[in-house]
């Protein structure tokens, strides 16, 4: 066990599969020699080499279909989008091929690959690079999308996708690279891919968040339990496969419940929760449910960010206004 | 424009193919032309869904495979079903992906093709990552991908070919210049005098060839697949041909092309030429000839019935293969459509 | 007035803006020799000019951006992708840059252009070209969404799009194309872009769809109808924005929820309806809200097609349960 | 490789411009350096975002807007700083930019030229639309659309090339090849040995010139500018320069490349040729040095001054410009968002 980043546990996830997996590879722009803008593959290139840890040229598009092409021929290819924000010239490759090379072949082709992308805002970057399009990823058929919130899950889940026999769309938050520390222990752990973590127990209502917004999210709950609330918190972790049992089986008890995301609210994942809720537990709400979310707009840079990221009062006033009806 | 046998069967040189290869290469395209041509009946009768006819392409796609190693990759298009068969796709899978059977798509454990790309352009980086993977296991294969003058406007097409070239990746672009992208000639798809020399832009090699012409083709192809092999990066193809037919069987080329254009291309037809040269060699006779495209009908109608009848997928199957095994919310739709059909 | 099918209605009204607007340009892969591969640009190449109608080389980026450059100039173009499935090429574009330029530049440019796309599936067509992606384009931030149903509404919203002074993303349901006819006026006329229409005013249920799954709800309608059941028929027209308002009032009168669409369920738009009513009408629901949709995996090749898209069956019987209940 | 004034001021062949210019964009290059040179000072006093260094590349981006008539379109990147204020962005916005402020990419109206573009690769196709849009309304203008060496290897590059090739589109294709794409050498991105011979594979014209020669820029763009207002279609103009500073003020270029290489490039500095060259015609003197410094820094001052004294966005402004007039739902999220901020 030793004290992490998640910065650090990701790159030593990656360390462990490049060591303990031949057939594993990194792709990306600028991740060998400078060990990527945020230094998740730092000293990989110079411990593995650079055959093994390879700056592309600047064209995602290469990146994921060259990634799913080796992946076809057998090797475990792990690719790095420098932003989400940047995943986009490469969307024609998921959704078109890489989500679906195994059904177009029945099984006889397959892609086991893992594309990672920082994503979601918070550090007064430029345009383009705070998007949150998760949702966009979990519309997308074929591909699991899997987003960490604390150091040893974002280890323990990403050596699962690096095993997982189908792609995954892998979501670091940015704003957690550094900012949480936690025990992650060496070597190879999994944790599962489509398992929701529920973080604390309540019996008065229900939170559901994913990667950054934990953060605002747990401090939500303590300071709705001072209030005297009994909060259940759940950690999403994957929204491909959505551990949509676990969010039902929580709103059952408590009746009530409150999603949170930093993504746009128009068609963001929170309404899959959402439906889901009522859908299948709908006798057991007793409030409407709520969405805490950013706005339907693109994500504003420094000086304006604050107005968009879905802060501790508007969680806490949403949860409150859900637990007074 | 490299050429090795004149349309009128004259031979350039020495020939790069004995005889006895030859004449299989040769029934190899009489099989393919009754193939396509067949294919283009059938889906007339309703028993095929739209079908992208190749005839007049015969030689480029059965010469490139000519040029290959058995295990070699091949990524191909909607229109190169004589590529992949020539590299051991089955005549009735691909008949099956047209009768919109999913089972078409995938072909037997050792043949690798993959199946064909439908959409333009995005099928170029997979062979890139193919060839890749076989370079760095030290397998000793190579990629060879196709793609029609259409697909070299797709950014995919430059990201494919500049990333093979950074890298030295064994991948061999091979381009049909067939003259349309559906209703676009070549001349208003790029202004580059020829596709060939957009090989300069990655400091690749590029060679433009007769497509029409086997031998030429042949010798381009196993060129660069020499080159692929010994680790000196790819190659760019152009092979220079004609999209004889319409663009799929629901399209009506006189909207953008003239009678007389066609007619042109049918003196440069790439099957003539080669029974040409066999028959001054006595290598071809009308007996042989009649046997050949006998046996050509045979299988290619085994093919077919094969094809059409296969029991259609299981109900449910459609979900299946979306990821090695289904998750819990597969499983309860696939519940939801088993439900359904009852 | 003179009775059209939709494919000839857009074919008029985009005949009509090229001939009223100088500004208006049509760009996309083969719609001036040929018409497009379905016809809706047939004759006006002819009529308007090879300027004015461009055939494009294959290159979905390219014509996506070069119409928003060309916006951004004054110009008001509409461009054709000739199948949803090959819009994702261009998505980046989309994103990135269409749906954005007009907040990055704070008002000083903006994209007044119309991307139209044949969409959805029905017809036994190969992989690709039969995808319902409007969700992916609804979670856009910066374009509209619209998707007409009848052949009025397509001529109606398509001036409209053309009209708009920011930039839409038009979905035209192939299979309705030739399927049905009806009395079409001739000359300019809009639809308000953001307004549902009610079709059929009932009291014990809702169902909301649009696009091609119209058909098959309006057939599921008049059966259930048949069954005593009297049933309200809301087609969503414009998914962004979403007239969410006549979707909660329908709720609030019927207190029964059905939406149905053909794209994968999961984060599909009928997510986003039905947390809509969770959220603003939860205590007018009598019986859980119910999502007919297509599956989360590929749209299937013709073979296996009807094991796909939703019927009428399947959702005459999800009516009947929430009917039910 | 084109080059007109030499590293030591030396010039070949007549002077392209007459003193008097030429001291005005000696000025400019100085007064870019000081906007350069300042901003990264601010960045590392946490008042400006990240920062984008130019320096090394002024001669590129000056003498190609020298090149330019004042409303042809200009749609560069977050490396064009230069580039931009040269045709009429204003200082202050560019600044307002870097501190986070969206009216940053708002220029005054009368001012064709688009925000910097973030993205690589994504802009240039825009170019090509603004130019096509100008070419139909016959008003004679143009668009110049700057890019780095590594912008060259996505695929928008190359479909924006092609397009604006084949419908004969007046768009200046200046790629500031400045010898890495963050940390990746040019050697690396692509194997063309120049990056004017991708022109090729557009049948475009390509030239490539020293892109710290003001007069050879200047040259290459007003010639290339004279073929796009003619009709004559676009050109691809390589600027072989040097980021003399770091990717962005948060990268460390120490991880990728040499101290030696960076020297070598000092003496190939774009403003001192330009001075010498100017001195040596008695055009420059110390005194004039000083003052043209000391309006700089005045000037750049200024800029600063109105960015940092810009009231910040009015809350629930970053809903308004989504659409020309908000939709029921951005209202709705207005009110929240309005609501919260108390
Ligand atoms: C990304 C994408 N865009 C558009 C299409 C529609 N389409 C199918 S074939 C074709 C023309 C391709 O022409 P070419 O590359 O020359 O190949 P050919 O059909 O001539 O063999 C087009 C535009 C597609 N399948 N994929
Ligand atoms: C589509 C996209 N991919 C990746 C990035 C991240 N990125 C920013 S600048 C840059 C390098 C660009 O190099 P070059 O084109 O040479 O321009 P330079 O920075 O040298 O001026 C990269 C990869 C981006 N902004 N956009
Ligand atoms: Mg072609
Ligand atoms: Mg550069």
């Amino acid at each position: 066990m030793t004290v992490l980043t998640m910065a650090k546990a990701l790159n030593d996830a990656l360390d462990v599969a490049l060591a303990k997996e031949a057939d594993v590879i990194l792709l990306g722009e600028d991740i060998g020699r400078t060990g990527g803008v945020f230094r998740i593959t730092d000293g990989l290139r110079e411990s593995h080499g650079a055959e093994r840890v390879v700056d592309t040229p600047v064209a995602e598009s290469a990146i994921v279909g060259v990634a799913l092409g080796m992946a076809v021929a057998g090797m475990r290819p792990v690719a790095e989008l420098q932003f989400m924000g940047f995943s986009y010239p490469a969307f024609d490759q998921v959704i078109s091929h890489v989500g679906r090379i195994r059904n177009r072949s029945q099984h006889r082709f397959s892609a086991p690959m893992v594309i990672r992308m920082p994503y979601g805002g918070g550090i007064g970057a430029a345009e383009h690079h705070s998007e949150s399009a998760e949702a966009i990823y979990a519309h997308t058929p074929g591909v699991k999308v899997v987003i960490p919130s604390t150091p040893y899950d974002a280890k323990g889940l990403l050596l699962a996708a690096i095993a997982d026999p189908d792609p995954v769309i892998f979501c670091e938050p940015i704003r957690l690279y550094r900012s949480v520390k936690e025990e992650v222990p060496e070597g190879w752990y999994e944790v599962p891919i489509g398992e929701a973590r529920t973080e604390r127990h309540g019996t008065d209502i229900t939170l559901v968040a994913w990667g950054a917004m934990m953060t605002e999210t747990r401090a939500a709950a303590s300071q709705l339990e001072e209030e005297g609330a009994s909060v259940e918190v759940i950690d999403l972790r994957s929204l491909v496969p959505f551990d949509a049992d676990t969010v039902v089986a929580s709103v059952e008890k408590t009746g009530r419940l409150v999603v949170v995301h930093e993504a746009p609210r128009t068609a963001g994942f929170g309404a899959e929760v959402a439906a889901t809720v009522a859908e299948r537990c709908l006798y057991s709400l007793v409030a409407p449910v709520r969405r805490v979310t950013g706005w339907d707009s693109v994500f504003p840079l420094k000086r304006s960010e604050a107005q968009y990221l879905p802060g501790v009062e508007r969680i806490v006033a949403a949860a409150r206004q859900t637990l007074e009806s | 424009m490299r050429q090795r046998l004149t349309p009128s069967g004259g031979l350039e040189g020495a020939a790069p193919l004995d005889l006895e290869l030859t004449r299989r290469l040769y029934r190899a395209m009489v099989v393919a032309r009754t193939y396509d041509r067949k294919s283009t009946a059938l889906q007339k009768q309703g028993r095929l869904a739209t079908y992208a006819p190749f005839e007049g392409q015969e030689a480029a796609q059965i010469g490139a495979v000519a040029g290959l190693e058995p295990q070699d990759w091949v990524v191909g298009t909607y229109r190169d079903a004589a590529l992949m068969w020539a590299q051991g796709y089955p005549w009735e899978l691909l008949f099956a992906g047209r009768t919109g059977d999913e089972r078409g798509g995938s072909p037997p454990d050792h043949i690798n093709v993959m199946p064909p790309s439908i959409t333009v352009g995005g099928h170029m980086v997979h062979a890139v990552g193919l060839a890749w993977a076989e370079k760095l296991h030290g397998s000793g294969r190579i990629a060879l991908t196709s793609f029609g003058d259409g697909a070299t406007s797709e950014g995919d097409f430059h990201e494919a070919a500049n990333f093979a070239s950074v890298f030295d990746i064994g991948c061999i672009f091979l381009c049909q210049n067939n003259g349309y992208a559906i209703s676009l000639a070549r001349e208003f798809q790029t202004r580059s005098e020829t596709i060939a020399q957009k090989a300069i832009a990655y400091g690749m090699p590029g060679i433009q060839v007769d497509g029409n012409d086997l031998f030429a083709v042949y010798e381009a192809v196993k060129e660069a697949a020499d080159r692929a092999r010994a680790g000196d990066g790819p190659t760019l193809i152009e092979a220079v041909t004609y999209r004889r037919g319409p663009h799929t069987t629901a399209d009506d080329p006189t909207r953008y092309r003239s009678e007389n254009e066609d007619a042109g291309w049918a003196d440069r037809d790439p099957l003539e030429r080669v029974r040409i040269y066999l028959s001054e060699r006595d290598a071809w006779t009308e007996e042989w000839q009649e046997t050949i495209e006998a046996e050509a009908a045979t299988e290619i109608d085994r093919a077919i019935d094969l094809a059409e009848t296969m029991p259609p997928l299981a109900p449910g199957k459609i979900l299946d293969a979306m990821f090695e095994s289904p998750p819990a919310h597969l499983k309860a739709q696939r519940a939801e459509l088993l439900e359904q059909q009852r």
